[in-house]
């Protein structure tokens, strides 16, 4: 499916969300509270869109909220889109999809150990790059470490 | 013609003129005993060096070569610097077990020399049961890795252990068969006689396609008997890191490489005595002539020869082949070897009854 | 004082392979749980060499983060470049010179077979064969003298710049290029008599480490793991870029799933490398070997993807720009992070040499993992 | 179990066959030992190559009446990723008794360097290249950060 058709289709199974051709592939955006996984099972098992490959999956800080960011392929129709979710920066909470793309477990590990959100049912959330210990999540612009300084 | 049988019969005549008979004994178990650890560490040196070059060579490389001409001291300056270590023991290892270990490993190996003749008439302990006796005392080594592997308390040295148990005591099964199948064309379990067996011709050549299979049956099998790549599945340093030597430091460690090298050379010279004659020169039957001139090559020479042909093989087959995985090992050893050897030896009987070899 | 090792009720053992452990490479902790020699569990522990590229590369201008991703995954540091070029390229909206476009290719593919070259030299080493590696590294020396010829260095190139390269093609390039091409030729068939024919290897590989297309997909694997399992994701077939389009290659697949798939999958994956290398190498056109660009550059806001395939993978550069002379975000998906999830699934049941055996054929690079 | 047996003695000869290629080829390295491939590099110095190209460090050229391109710029400064290079500039009355900058110390941290090449690209009058001298070993590792303009030496005629 080209990329206007996914627009046409997306538009028509989400209304609610806000829908736009990004640089490449097209870009659907959720506020906070939707419901998150029934959208994935959509996208899924949607026999015309089947965006059973999940390719990348990571968050952006934006100071005033996170944003998670999924990129879908399709390995039937070769088609990707990008999901957006927006999350509160307070309590950045979002349902993990370790069970729906069994690459997200080791992701979502990863995204909470760098920016601290929490994955709800995600089997294993602990840090995976970091030591256990470790205060603060790096990858937020707000953090700051005088003794481990990355900036130059 | 030079002859060892002469110089050792001078020796103890000279000996008996100087005391009594018992010291003389002590005096000649002495000169022997200091005559095997010379040997044993020589031959240690020697071995690792030849496992060194040939390794390079097949890999394209050029081996040892800073320390002497050639490298040849490479193994001394290595023997060194091991003996020069520190000691090293972890806690929480059984000090007793860890620091026999090595020990009996060592001695078994070295109990193994008595029975083999090296020449004509050099053999330490000439038995009539020398045979059995090679097979009875090689197997205990293993309760030597056992131990190490136990002691340790590591985990990878403990599975390390575990594996050498089971692949030497299924591996012992058709090195056995192979080896009895000789002993039944020669009727002898005296080294000495079955080399004197051979006189006309080696049993490799003389024993058909039985002794073939036997003597490719027995080479697999002490390798694996060993513990040489592609069965070193008690060290497979890329699965266990080291196996059942990964605490073992400076001599300790020493040791236990040391007797991996005799027991090589060992089972390399059984080999040599069982299918290619020991020091027997290369004779064909009823050639005399041709036979006189084999003769001129002095009998240690055949020997030594031979085992380290036999020796290069080992070295051979570990630079080319990756390792099996363990119960692979095992299927080999029960699946295929076993029930080949088996029948082997039943053909082999069969030869031999019907005196089919020449 | 004598402590004796501890096993669980159920007699399970629990193992730290790694963080030094020959087999892994590098400093990959693995916690296995065994029983006996069979693995119930496995627990990748990582983090051993986190650098923090993609912070670091917060504060880094455009032309500078680019060298930083050659220490990802340094075997293959050539397309790691690419892929971060491709996207200043992207955002400033620059159009290359052909020959420029042609000859990262051209380095690409060079960089791929010597990336597959070691691994399959350090693959047999895992499995105890020690010669091949040396066997291997003959041919990939020749390629990183190459390297060094023309890029000025043997692993992290930098031989890329936003806009084209750094520099041109050295003189001697082609000519060698074209002996290594028959140098290669001559050499491949060894590999297959030395290790893939070998009937141990064979009984060590195949039917080990079993990994369904759908587990392919799902685990998130790409390069040769997917393909080996019947999974296409060629990045340079299905989505090309830079001069990808412009030659003709094979896209491998191999529907075993095993590792002895795997192990196929990337030996056939360098006969296609040298294809496209013997159909680029006479025909490098003429021209610029780099677009004019601004001294300082700035990426119009937004958010860019590109897809690259590396040696191992596909690796993905997602990169958010505030209009600043700087990422603001920038997240590298690399290829080892997703099909080092798939171990745990692929060594269940499996024996230890397995392990080793099917961490091999997944060719992990640990820095490429951690970042 | 005629064919069992078929199967079971076709698998051990195919094994050992396939054993065989492989030390066959072990085989032939051993013995054409003019395969060997190690460069003993100590020994061979004196006829050691490095590629042109090859980035070892970062030096200034200088002629011969020791004058370099260095205009004090600090485009490699601004250029380097890691802070490797450090320019400290200095204030010269020329003879129109005007004033103009020039280096006083190039600094340069070999031990933080990279070899990336970005301050080499960006140099606007070519003063500084990439030297293929790899052998860098020292025993202390100030010796590491050096200075690369020469004692005494002074900017080309001319470059701007």
């Amino acid at each position: 499916m080209g990329n206007e058709e996914l627009i046409v289709k997306l538009q028509e199974l989400f209304p609610a969300a806000s829908i736009i051709q990004g640089n490449d592939w097209p870009e659907i955006s959720f506020e906070s509270g939707a419901d998150f996984l029934s959208t994935i099972d959509v996208l899924k098992s949607d026999q015309t869109l089947a965006f059973d490959y999940l390719f990348c999956e990571t968050c952006v800080d934006w100071k005033t909220h996170f944003t998670m960011v999924y990129h879908l392929d399709s390995t039937r129709f070769r088609h990707n889109i990008v999901l957006k979710y927006k999350l509160d920066r307070e309590t950045p909470e979002i349902d993990s999809l370790s069970f729906v793309y069994r690459t997200s477990e080791q992701h979502e590990r990863e995204i909470f150990d760098l920016f601290g959100i929490i994955f709800k049912g995600h089997p294993n959330l602990k840090r995976i790059l970091l030591t256990e210990d470790w205060v603060g999540y790096p990858l937020r612009k707000d953090y700051d470490d005088p003794i481990n300084m990355i900036k130059l | 013609m030079f002859s060892f049988q002469n110089m050792t019969q001078e020796i103890h005549s000279w000996l008996s003129s100087l005391m009594s008979e018992t010291f003389v004994m002590l005096v000649e178990m002495t000169i022997v005993g200091i005559l095997a650890i010379a040997l044993f560490a020589f031959l240690g040196l020697v071995l690792v060096y030849m496992e060194r070059k040939v390794a390079a060579v097949i890999q394209l490389r050029k081996g040892p070569n800073r320390v002497g001409p050639f490298g040849i001291f490479q193994t001394s300056a290595d023997t060194l610097k091991l003996v020069l270590k520190e000691g090293f023991m972890p806690d929480n290892v059984d000090k007793f077990l860890y620091k026999l270990a090595p020990f009996v490993v060592m001695i078994t190996a070295m109990l193994i020399l008595a029975p083999i003749p090296f020449a004509k008439g050099v053999q330490i302990w000439d038995i009539n049961i020398g045979v059995f006796y090679l097979t009875a005392i090689s197997s205990i080594s293993v309760i030597g890795i056992l131990m190490a592997g136990w002691a340790s308390n590591n985990k990878y040295s403990l599975l390390g252990a575990m594996r050498s148990g089971a692949q030497i005591v299924s591996y012992e099964l058709s090195a056995g068969m192979a080896v009895l199948s000789i002993v039944v064309l020669t009727g002898s379990l005296n080294l000495g006689d079955i080399i004197a067996s051979q006189e006309d011709g080696w049993w490799i050549f003389k024993g058909h396609i039985p002794a073939w299979i036997a003597f490719i049956i027995y080479i697999i099998a002490v390798t694996a008997e060993t513990n040489r790549a592609p069965f070193d599945m008690a060290e497979a340093e890329s699965e266990l890191t080291g196996g059942f030597h990964t605490e073992y430091a400076g001599m300790r460690f020493a040791l236990f490489f040391l007797a991996e090298y005799i027991n090589i050379f060992i089972v390399c010279a059984i080999g040599a005595i069982l299918f290619f004659g020991g020091w027997m020169p290369f004779h064909i039957g009823s050639w005399t002539a041709f036979n006189h001139v084999m003769d001129f090559i002095p009998s240690f020479m055949w020997f030594f020869g031979k085992t380290f042909f036999l020796i290069f093989l080992i070295m051979w087959f570990r630079w080319t082949f990756p390792r099996l995985r363990v119960d692979q090992l095992l299927n080999l050893e029960w699946k295929y070897l076993l029930p080949i050897s088996i029948f082997n030896l039943l053909l082999m009987t069969l030869v031999a009854i019907k005196g089919w070899h020449f | 004082m004598f402590e004796e090792i501890k096993t669980s009720n159920d007699g399970e053992l629990v193992i730290n392979v790694g963080p030094q452990h020959p087999a892994t490479h590098g400093v990959l902790h693995l916690l296995i749980t065994l029983n006996g020699e069979t693995i119930t569990k496995l627990e990748p522990n990582l983090g051993y060499i986190h650098r923090s590229i993609e912070k670091m590369c917060e504060s880094l201008s455009y032309r500078q983060f680019i060298y930083s991703t050659s220490r990802m995954d340094y075997l293959s540091s050539h397309m790691n470049n690419h892929a971060c070029a491709m996207i200043v390229e992207k955002g400033l909206q620059v159009e290359i010179p052909e020959r420029a476009e042609v000859i990262r290719v051209l380095i690409s593919e060079l960089t791929r077979l010597a990336s597959h070259q070691l691994w399959w030299g350090a693959m047999a080493m895992d499995l105890g064969a020690l010669s091949p590696f040396f066997y291997s590294f003959r041919e990939r020396e020749v390629i990183t003298d190459i390297m060094e010829e023309t890029c000025g260095a043997r692993l992290t190139m930098n031989y890329i710049v936003p806009g084209g390269l750094m520099a041109d093609i050295h003189p001697n390039f082609v000519k060698r290029v074209k002996d290594f091409i028959i140098q290669f030729n001559s050499k491949i068939d060894e590999y297959d008599q030395l290790v893939t024919g070998n009937i141990i290897f064979q009984n060590r590989m195949k039917n080990v480490g079993y990994l369904s297309p759908e587990d392919a997909i799902s685990y998130g694997t790409t390069g040769p793991v997917a393909r080996g399992s019947g999974v296409s994701c060629d990045i340079r077939k299905l989505y090309p870029y830079s001069a990808y389009n412009k030659v003709k290659f094979e896209e491998i697949l191999e529907t075993g799933g095993d590792s002895f798939a795997r192990y196929l999958v990337r030996i056939k994956e360098m006969k296609q490398s040298i294809s496209i290398i013997e159909q680029l190498i006479d025909n490098i056109p003429e021209g610029d070997f780099q677009a004019k660009t601004k001294a300082v550059l700035k990426l119009p806001k937004g958010e860019f993807y590109q897809r690259v395939e590396t040696a191992r993978g596909e690796l993905g550069v997602y990169l958010v720009s505030e209009g600043g002379t700087t990422p603001y975000r920038i997240k590298f998906r690399s290829p080892g992070f997703s099909n080092l999830s798939a171990l745990n699934h692929m060594v269940k049941g499996h024996k230890i040499g397995d392990l080793v055996a099917i961490m091999g054929t997944l060719d992990l690079v640990i820095p490429d993992i951690d970042r | 179990m005629i064919s069992f047996l078929k199967t079971y003695f076709t698998e051990v000869f195919q094994a050992i066959k396939s054993l065989l290629s492989g030390m066959k080829l072990t085989g032939y390295y051993f013995t054409h030992p003019k395969n060997i491939i190690t460069e003993e590099y100590p020994d061979n110095r004196a006829t050691l190559k490095m590629a042109d190209r090859f980035r070892g460090e970062v030096i200034m050229t200088h002629d011969e009446k020791n004058e370099h391109a260095c205009t004090g710029c600090s485009a490699c400064e601004l250029a380097c990723p890691n802070g490797t290079i450090k320019i400290i500039n200095k204030f010269e009355i020329n003879a129109e008794g005007k004033k103009k900058k020039a280096i006083d110390a190039f600094v340069y941290h070999l031990e933080l360097c990279t070899m990336c090449n970005l301050c080499i690209v960006a140099c606007p009058t070519d003063a500084i290249k990439m030297s293929p001298n790899f052998e860098h070993s020292v025993y202390d590792r100030r010796l590491l950060t050096k200075q690369l303009n020469h004692e005494g030496s002074k900017i080309r005629e001319g470059v701007e």
